[in-house]
């Protein structure tokens, strides 16, 4: 199983907080991820952009995932100032 | 190097006054950004913040930040302290210092690492105004025309929001 | 605006939350550049500093600088405090505030300020060593292999003190 | 009449920390002073860098002076950090 997570937009556009999801498949990208985490919500990210990390490290969409990772979608960061 | 995510206010200076001597002996300057919610007033409906964060990562990604400051620029010691949670108008959002024997350095490591955390550090805004609340959507990766940190684009065009950032 | 040239500590914080507030208004960001008296320990025989000044002079030409900035660079207002007289290891001898609507405008305009005021801002400090007092002599000019601000060569080379600058 | 004022090393050197002296001619410059303050000490500077202000103003040494301006000769400042 790999641990899911959603910030921000992104977690009110699914109403996904956390969930575990079953490894898509052996060699499992975020991408792979990704698009399980929106069958499951049963609804697609209509963000232009969005941000992954594995394992709280940020990561491209090819990254690989492998089963025990923590994966977290959320869109660009916009912390620091007013 | 010390790093708090925390949701109560600081005294920048009092966090300072506490930082370990020994770390910073022999500093000639210290150079602190502090980040503030602005007072747009007349100006807008704005009446609050709400900064949601990832937390564990969000640490994590401070600390990295701070480490990479110290190998690049010639730096005693660094502090980073950001909120979340609901923030008003003129409130501190994020406090940044940098201990050095020389101020160039100071000024170096402190901008890298404000600029750094805007683009990496897992915060995000969302304004309270009178009809609701809103995302703030401010995409540094758009605005330099390069999408980094393998974000990736899902949908059409986005709004940016103007004069958005300290 | 203010400047201050004053004997007694202060302290960074209140002289900040001090300032004006309507100058302020709308600031995203707030840089501030704090020099210290450095601390060499037992690597140096440095008991205390002298800082002498210009009485009138120096209080201008430090008007001049952040009146500079101002119109350099996209900045709400602006604090500069020196001090003169007796100082020891790890005291403030400096403080520069720049406050603005987006931080690369205060950052730019804070160094602005302490790079011109050591250039041209009339202080000099004086080591007290267990041997006696010796001038500071630390010119910029020469180190940037220019003659600015009209001085002049008379007579041979001088010695320039190592490491001398926060 | 003009006021001189010497300060840090320069006043040291001299010996001198403020005196009045009379413009030493109609076209008189900067380095014209500095001759007249130097004769009034008896004593010649041996600084390798001076700078001087005519009525707290920074200035060159070919600067022209009148009277009652305030001419103050000093070394290369050095405030603002350790």
């Amino acid at each position: 199983m790999i641990r899911v997570k959603c910030f921000a937009s992104v977690r009110e556009e699914l109403g996904v907080d956390e969930l575990a999801l079953p490894l898509p498949r052996a060699d499992a990208t975020v991408a792979d991820v990704l698009q399980a985490l929106q069958a499951q919500a049963g609804k697609s990210l209509a963000q232009a952009h969005l941000l992954a990390a594995v394992n709280m490290t940020h990561v491209a969409m090819d990254a690989p995932v492998q089963d025990g990772d923590e994966v977290a979608f959320f869109p660009p960061v916009t912390g620091g100032g007013a | 190097m010390i790093v708090k995510v925390q949701a109560a206010d600081f005294d920048p200076q009092a966090e300072m006054d506490a930082f370990p001597p020994a770390a910073i002996q022999g500093a000639g300057g210290q150079v602190t950004f502090v980040g503030l919610v602005r007072d747009y007033s007349e100006a807008s409906d704005i009446l609050a913040m709400e900064i949601e964060h990832y937390p564990g990562m969000t640490e994590r990604e401070l600390q990295r930040v701070c480490t990479e400051a110290q190998q690049r620029y010639d730096i005693l010691d660094s502090l980073v302290i950001h909120r979340h949670g609901r923030l008003l108008p003129t409130d501190r959002i994020v406090q940044v210092t940098v201990w050095a024997r020389h101020r160039a350095a100071a000024f170096d490591a402190c901008r890298y690492i404000i600029d750094e955390l805007k683009t990496r550090a897992p915060f995000w805004k969302k304004e309270v105004t009178p009809a609701g609340q809103r995302w703030v959507t401010d995409c540094p990766g758009c605005r330099a025309g390069s999408h980094g940190h393998g974000h990736t684009h899902l949908g059409p065009a986005h709004r940016h929001r103007a004069g958005g950032e300290g």
